[in-house]
């Protein structure tokens, strides 16, 4: 029961990241989010397995990220989001259609899902669509790291359906490697502040054929 | 064999001109003159052999070859042509294109003749004629087709032997519509009145004409008897297709062979006297008439079960 | 100690690298661990084809294809950027060669992983590294298409995570998701997890290959990454990429989802040649209309594989090809921007007569490109046809043999109007003669094509038998 | 077999000493020759061999290709055609030395190589008996040419027209993929050999048949698709487009009669198309040639002309197979090898004439130039005999392979039902409209260029060409003569090769009934020959009893004729194109001078290609336009490129899970 709470509540995080407009607040709620996805595995077996996992979400997703996020704002001292693809209305409202979609296939796909609860597998569909909606509708490079960070999370979820089944090491894998695209993305962005002046991914397009 | 291709080839050189000269009596006779002797033709050539010759200074020896190869080629052409009982002296199988390519020869090098003057009326008079001659060929090649789908063989004398009067019941219409067209073959073949008048000398209407323009002394002679020869072949070849005396024995076949030549010259003196020139742009459409006329016989002979 | 000297020796290199001060020291180094890396692979041959150092990390015949082409490539590579990188630049290319040589590592980890989850992590390790490669010129176009390119192969790699996971839900009475225990146990994978994980992992690798929808980071990154790293990644990284997609393929064909995955497969495949046909038709950019290229001979490995039986044998004929092809072209291209000091395609003219040996390079490259006989893309694009038509699958025939000819009109319109004819007046040309490190990889290369495409030689063939054989071709 | 093998072992030793030569001029001119000769000599010792025993000859190599195996074998078939490239690509290479040696700046040794390359090509595409090894040998020829082509690359026409060359047979060899394909599904093997022993059914046969005319008739030049030829031949300089007239064209009649041997039998429309094809290319070719006033575009419609009459020997073929008439079948296919042959030759003489002319000229518009005989002997008189052997009249080669042509023409008549004396008499009556069309236009070609005065360029220092470029040309123009003189020997050849083609053997009688009439009709010429000879006599003699002068030619009375004044080769096309409009886009424009004292006026014909602007242009323009409005993809926006992936992602699932 309590790990229904917990995926419910990441769901309602992500979407309200999606409606929020200023990066300082999303970078918090990434890191509520994240708190509450360390707690789950042990909701789903406690066993030593799951301890490591936990300390690993905490110490990367709480913690380290977002420090490494708000360290770039300041750096690029950008405050707010300039208006999304479609307006924060519509997003919200695609958001909702999406989590639909993801509702609807898991149902479809009725995939055997053993001890966990039949939640799970449609809860991390549908955070893993949001972070996809976040990265596809926002401008700000920072946003679009974040939407990534989420589909992350999202990711992190259905680990949860083999916990005790793949080794340690490839989990620690897993996790590093996330870590370091983020911080890839953080040392791009700040080139494209210094390019740009800006971090916003509208001039951005003079690539085309 | 060699003494019937000589006796072929006298017969024709003796006689050609002959038929000229019974053209022009009979034009003459229609309008109530009593015109240049029978063998006016064999004085004009006799004079010009006598002649001296003058020669431009821009032409090859090409000018001097044409008149020779036209004459010889013509000459040659005779050889497959059956004249009433004397039997072609050299037939072969497929002798009709090497018939009708020889004739292609001799247009040819009297074309560039012409060109080698170079002055704009042979030029004229060249461009004219290969274009006529193109459409001619090709009425030409439908006759013997419809001839050869008649005897069911490629040898001129065979095509022209199997004409005998039972065929006519069957493939009458046929043969005739193939006279029919041949004759304005010839007509165009030999620049006679519809297609290109032989006696004038506006240079802008002529075509034959205009072509020997340039040529003087021997070279028009060979040209002059040339055409002779070449109107008394073909002449020879609407006879033998028209009227089926094959089947007749030999000495009849003789008497009614040189009649029918001697009523070809005459028709042709009375077409010529009867009709004018046709503008240079309506030749073609005769040529196509022509054509459409031996269609229609090809389309019976088809249907009629070959 | 041959596992230390594949993977682990160049990312030691790398550090070393990092701490250097002289750029000429550098690419010495990297030059003799490439040297290094090619005289282990060759050693491999010789050997017998399933190696397994530990339950991890091991050889088959497939892995040892890609590899020996990745680190030749690699070695050739190495040779042009002593040439390339002669001229002295602002900032020192340390970044760029540690990038490169850890490069090479995770690559030579894609091929000898046994572990579904540790191929994930090597190809998502080959991303991230080849990021930095192309943002090497600092320009706003350069980062630009760097940002592009790892939004895209994230968005991908994130996918193919997805995928890896659920192959391991699927693979859970296996409980491990060793390559060689999922093979062996097919049958019990449960399917529906298993499909769902199929199209996850062909969407998440895809993008790293570029195949045809995730293809759009392809021609800004090899239109804008220095022509070494351009050859490297069209070729090499690819190659690992392409290697991956055969995993899943292997693993469709012994769970018995070849009738599920193939239509798939040929799907991509023909979207790719399409894409690619329309793009490289009037391309203005010649480094873009590379990446369009290598867009296409994917999407030809792709339908390839989709095909099943003596197709298989020939993409795997034709991934060879190409690398060394892609590798070529984008070496020459390299030549061409030091020349001419553009990339557009109207002020590149006369190649031939202003620098010949560049020009007949590249009039080569496009003979193999275009898959002219003696090389051996002509062989597998004329096996993959023969194939498609015995299977009767006439649709993708036509497309195929539509798509090729439209190709082929964009190539020769971009490539023969550069090489012939010559150079305007205004063409912007340097009075650079051609230094003989920027053409010895080239000849090098030749050659390798040369005996790949012409007189295949005895080993190579039976590698390429057991390759196919393995996933499931004839 | 060992003849063949070495004379491309030496090519191939040339080619390569070639290309490591690129240096010093005299030596690789040296090494060309060198290996040229010998290379051509030996092939065509190969080849006569296998035609005068009519034993065909194989090898096998065990070179490992990745799907088919390098099997070559020259039967009599391939042997008559590697006659026609090894005697061809000797003249003109001999004649390429010669033509290109005064030219300085140019890198020779690569041409030369590439020429070595090509006839190597050549070789193979005739010799290969593995469907896989003729589409390697087909694809180098295609690429071996496309750089001849380019040989002037400076100039922007030349680089369209290899361009659009090598589009248009690269396209067409698609084409020829599928067939073999197909054709190797059903035999099971990539070999000529077992695809000939295993049956077609008659709707496949059909949709391969297709295949291959679209396939080599885009190599051929079969009227819709033969657009590339006018452009390619003019860019070529003339021993190219002399090689590929000659010869790399009749490698798509070559590929034509090796699909027919294999597949043998045929529903009856394919002979239909094949025989409609020759008369429309036929026709088609020549109006257009008359249309021509640039000398080589003038060949190349020609060229085309020929292929058609090459068809109609074919389709009579073909058709006396389908009906069982051994005797149409075999004159046919005899006639239509005849004429491959002597269209290489004389075709081959005309545009290495036509070379020489343009390097005295420095141009090949036909109406700039003029009176060139006196100044030009040698190539004046060469062309004169290239020109009345293509027009087929007598003396030379072309009359006994038209003469052929229509023989089976007219035996097709005679034996096959309804339609099919319909269509024989439909192609009698083109052929002879080809025949007289092709006497016009080149009597205008001959005339306007050899004859008369030079209309505008200033021939006084034209000189003759150098003795390397005339022997050549000699050689062909002999050729000529001797094959219309003495056809026998080449008539046996044909045979010989059409025998392979019905696979069955032909007994003496049959050759002896075909090749008599011949015997008679080289009699009547020599009559002929005779005639002329004593009329020439007759007048020399009286000639020098008679005065003779010089004068200006009469110009009915006008005082100062100009050399402007004489007919061009547009006014004496245009009462035929005149005729002939409505089936030619025949464009007359020009301001014509208006008041009375006109200052200047100016008129211009020209007749366009109808496949080439009304049909190709246009599709070319459409894929073009398309392909632009279709980048709209790669908008450049980041989120777009995020969007693709997912829909397809959910297109997939849907697709495929659901």
């Amino acid at each position: 029961m309590w790990l229904d709470l917990a995926l419910i509540l990441i769901v309602c995080l992500g979407v309200v990241i999606l409606g929020s407009s200023r990066l300082g607040t999303m970078i918090q709620l990434f890191a509520a989010q994240s708190l509450v996805l360390s707690a789950t595995p042990l909701l789903v077996h406690p066993g030593k397995h799951a301890v490591v996992m936990t300390m690993g979400t905490l110490i990367l997703k709480v913690f380290l990220m977002p420090n490494l996020l708000s360290w770039a704002i300041r750096h690029v001292s950008i405050r707010r989001e300039v208006q999304p693809l479609v307006g924060y209305g519509k997003t919200l409202m695609l958001g909702g259609f999406l989590m639909g979609v993801a509702f609807w296939i898991s149902f479809r796909l009725e995939l055997p899902v053993r001890e966990t609860s039949n939640l799970l597998v449609p809860c991390a569909f549908s955070v893993v669509m949001v972070g996809f909606l976040l990265l596809v509708s926002r401008f700000k490079a920072i946003t679009q790291v974040i939407g990534y960070l989420v589909m992350e999370n999202g990711i992190f979820l259905f680990a949860l359906l083999l916990l005790e089944k793949t080794p340690l090491l490839v989990e620690m894998g897993i996790l590093l490697d996330i870590f370091v695209g983020v911080l890839i993305m953080g040392i791009v962005v700040n080139h494209i502040n210094q390019e740009f002046g800006s971090a916003s991914t509208v001039n951005l397009t003079n690539l085309r054929d | 064999m060699g003494i019937r291709i000589l006796l072929h080839i006298m017969v024709v050189v003796i006689l050609s001109p002959l038929l000229l000269g019974i053209t022009g009596k009979t034009k003459a006779f229609l309008v109530g003159r009593w015109g240049p002797p029978l063998l006016q033709p064999y004085y004009d050539i006799g004079k010009l052999f006598r002649k001296g010759n003058v020669y431009s200074t821009t032409t090859t020896w090409i000018f001097q070859a044409a008149p020779v190869v036209s004459m010889a080629a013509v000459l040659v052409s005779a050889i497959f042509v059956p004249f009433g009982s004397l039997k072609a002296p050299l037939p072969f199988f497929g002798d009709i294109i090497l018939f009708a390519y020889l004739y292609g020869l001799a247009r040819f090098f009297m074309i560039i003749a012409a060109l080698d003057t170079g002055s704009s009326f042979e030029g004229m008079g060249a461009s004219r004629e290969a274009a006529f001659s193109c459409l001619a060929e090709v009425v030409l090649f439908l006759d013997f087709i419809i001839l050869a789908l008649l005897s069911k063989s490629l040898v001129l004398s065979e095509m022209v032997e199997g004409n005998i009067l039972s065929s006519w019941q069957l493939f009458g219409p046929a043969i005739l519509l193939a006279g029919v067209s041949y004759f304005l073959v010839l007509l165009a073949e030999n620049a006679r009145i519809p297609v290109d008048d032989p006696a004038t000398h506006l240079e802008l209407t002529m075509v034959h004409e205009v072509m020997v323009l340039d040529h003087s002394g021997w070279d028009l002679a060979y040209i002059l008897y040339g055409s002779a020869i070449k109107l008394f072949v073909l002449g020879a070849l609407f006879v033998n297709i028209l009227v089926p005396f094959h089947g007749l024995p030999p000495v009849m076949q003789t008497i009614v062979f040189w009649a029918g030549m001697i009523v070809l010259a005459v028709g042709l003196g009375i077409v010529e006297s009867c009709m004018a020139r046709l503008r240079l742009n309506q030749v073609p459409q005769l040529l196509i008439g022509a054509f459409v006329f031996a269609l229609v016989g090809l389309l019976v002979v088809l249907i009629k079960g070959v | 100690m041959e596992l230390f000297l594949l993977a682990g020796f160049p990312a030691l290199m790398a550090a070393v690298v990092f701490l250097l001060r002289q750029d000429r020291l550098r690419k010495i180094i990297l030059f003799l661990t490439s040297l290094v890396h090619l005289f282990v692979t060759i050693s491999f041959w010789q050997g017998p084809r399933d190696v397994q150092f530990n339950p991890f990390l091991g050889f088959d015949a497939a892995s040892q294809l890609v590899l020996t082409l990745v680190s030749i490539l690699f070695f050739v590579v190495s040779i042009y950027l002593i040439g390339y990188l002669k001229e002295k630049r602002r900032r020192s290319n340390g970044i760029f060669m540690g990038c490169l040589l850890c490069l090479l590592s995770t690559m030579t980890l894609v091929t000898m992983s046994r572990h579904m989850g540790l191929l994930w992590i090597a190809i998502a390790s080959t991303t991230l590294l080849s990021a930095p490669l192309i943002n090497y010129y600092r320009k706003p176009r350069g980062i630009e298409a760097t940002w592009k390119y790892l939004l895209i192969s994230s968005l991908g790699i994130a996918l193919g995570l997805l995928g890896t996971l659920f192959l391991a839900i699927s693979a859970a009475p296996v409980k491990t998701i060793f390559l060689a225990d999922i093979l062996d146990n097919a049958a019990l994978l449960s399917p529906s997890w298993l499909k769902l994980s199929v199209i996850f992992l062909l969407v998440g690798y895809g993008t790293k290959m570029g195949l045809a929808p995730m293809h759009t980071w392809k021609p800004d990154a090899y239109g804008e990454a220095p022509a070494p790293v351009g050859a490297l990644m069209s070729g090499a990284v690819t190659a690992c990429a392409f290697l991956a997609v055969c995993r899943v393929a292997q693993i469709c064909f012994h769970a018995g989802l070849q009738r599920f995955v193939s239509p798939i497969f040929i799907l991509l495949g023909i979207l790719s040649m399409g894409i690619a046909a329309i793009f490289i038709m009037g391309q203005k950019d010649f480094n873009r209309m590379l990446g369009y290229s290598s867009v296409e001979h994917m999407g030809i490995l792709a339908l390839g594989i989709g095909l099943g039986g003596g197709a298989v044998w020939a993409s795997l004929f034709h991934a060879v090809n190409n690398a060394f092809a892609k590798g070529l072209i984008f070496l020459v291209s390299g030549n061409l921007y030091q020349g001419f000091r553009s990339k557009k395609v109207e002020n590149i003219q006369g190649v031939i007569h202003r620098f010949p040996v560049t020009g007949i390079f590249l009039i080569l490259g496009f003979i193999v490109l275009i898959g002219f006989p003696p090389f051996g893309i002509f062989y597998s694009e004329l096996l993959i046809l023969k194939e498609a038509v015995t299977a009767q699958r006439y649709l993708a025939a036509f497309f195929y043999v539509l798509f090729l000819s439209v190709i082929f009109f964009g190539y020769s319109g971009v490539i023969l109007r550069m090489a012939l004819g010559r150079p305007t007046e205004d063409t912007p040309v340097t009075a650079k003669k051609e230094n003989f490190f920027m053409i010895a990889p080239l000849v090098i290369l030749l050659g390798v094509l040369f005996f790949s495409g012409v007189f295949v030689p005895g080993p190579f063939y039976d590698l390429l038998d057991e390759a196919s054989a393995l996933l499931g071709g004839r | 077999m060992s003849l063949f093998l070495s004379s491309l072992f030496i090519l191939c030793l040339g080619a390569f000493l070639l290309v490591l030569l690129t240096r010093s001029r005299a030596m690789s001119g040296l090494i060309f020759l060198g290996t040229l000769i010998p290379g051509c000599l030996l092939g065509a010792a190969a080849a006569l061999g296998v035609l005068i025993h009519r034993a065909p000859i194989d090898h096998r190599l065990n070179l490992r290709m990745p799907a088919g195996e390098f099997y070559l074998g020259v039967d009599p078939l391939s042997a008559f055609f590697l006659l026609t490239i090894t005697i061809l690509f000797l003249s003109a290479g001999v004649y390429g030395y010669g033509y290109l040696k005064s030219d300085k700046e140019r890198n020779l040794s690569v041409h030369y190589a590439l020429y070595h390359a090509a006839l190597i090509s050549l070789m193979l595409v005739v010799t290969a008996k593995n469907a896989v090894l003729f589409l390697v040998a087909w694809e180098l020829m295609a690429l071996s040419s496309y750089f001849l082509i380019m040989f002037h690359d400076e100039k922007k026409a030349v680089r369209e027209a290899g361009y659009l060359y090598l589009i248009v047979t690269h396209t067409g060899t698609f084409c020829l993929w599928v067939m073999f394909l197909l054709m190797a599904r059903q035999s099971g093997s990539m070999d000529f050999d077992q695809m000939a022993l295993a049956s077609f059914p008659l709707p496949l046969a059909g949709a391969l048949f297709i295949l291959g005319i679209i396939g080599f008739g885009v190599k051929a030049g079969f009227i819709p698709l033969h657009i590339w030829l006018p452009h390619a031949h003019p860019a070529a300089p003339s021993h190219i487009s002399a090689v590929l007239s000659g010869v790399m064209i009749k490698m798509g009649v070559y590929g034509l009669m090796r699909t027919i041997l294999i597949i043998k039998d045929f529903p009856e429309w394919c002979a239909v198309t094949l025989l409609l094809i020759g008369m429309i290319s036929g026709v088609g070719g020549v109006l257009y040639a008359l249309g021509q006033h640039e000398i080589k575009k003038l060949l190349a419609y020609h060229s085309v002309e020929n292929i058609g009459i090459i068809t109609l020997g074919l389709g009579t073929g073909l058709w006396g197979q389908i009906c069982h008439n051994e005797f149409a079948a075999l004159i046919g296919y005899a006639g239509a090898f005849l004429h491959v042959f002597n269209h290489a030759v004389f075709k081959g003489l005309l545009f290495l004439s036509a070379g020489s002319l343009i390097r005295s000229t420095r141009t090949g518009e036909i109406d700039r130039l003029g009176g060139l005989l006196k100044r030009l002997p040698w190539t004046g008189h060469l062309f004169l005999i290239g020109a009345l052997a293509i027009c087929g009249l007598p003396l030379f080669n072309g009359f006994v392979s038209e003469w052929l042509v229509y023989r089976a023409l007219f035996e097709g008549m005679f034996h096959f039902e309804l339609n099919g004396i319909a269509l024989s008499s439909l192609a009698v009556i083109s052929l002879a409209l080809i025949g007289g069309l092709a006497a016009a236009c080149f009597a205008k070609a001959f005339g306007a260029i050899f004859l008369g005065n030079s209309r505008s360029i200033d021939i006084t220092h034209v000189t003759e060409n150098s003795v390397l470029m005339c022997v050549p040309m000699a050689v062909l123009g002999g050729i000529c003569v001797w094959i219309g003189l003495f056809p026998a020997v080449m008539v046996s050849f044909a045979l010989g090769a059409a025998a392979t083609m019905t696979s069955s053997p032909i007994s003496s009688a049959t050759e002896g009934v075909i090749i008599a009439p011949l015997l008679t009709a080289v009699l009547v010429l020599s009559i002929l020959i005779g005639t002329i000879a004593i009329l020439t006599l007759l007048k020399r003699t009286a000639m020098k009893f008679l005065p003779v002068e010089k004068a200006q030619t009469w110009g009915c009375g006008y005082a100062m004729p100009t050399s402007r004044m004489q007919y061009t080769a547009a006014s004496f096309a245009q009462p035929l194109l005149q005729i002939f409009r409505n089936v030619l886009d025949y464009r007359v424009k020009g301001n014509r001078p208006k008041e009375y004292f006109p200052e200047e006026g100016e008129v211009s014909s020209r007749v366009t290609d109808a496949a080439e602007d009304f049909f190709f242009r246009p599709a070319f323009g459409f894929i073009k336009s398309l392909s632009a409005k279709l980048k709209v993809i790669q908008c450049g926006y980041t989120q777009w490129y995020l969007l693709y992936i997912l829909i397809f992602l959910l297109m997939l699932l849907v697709w495929k899970m659901v």
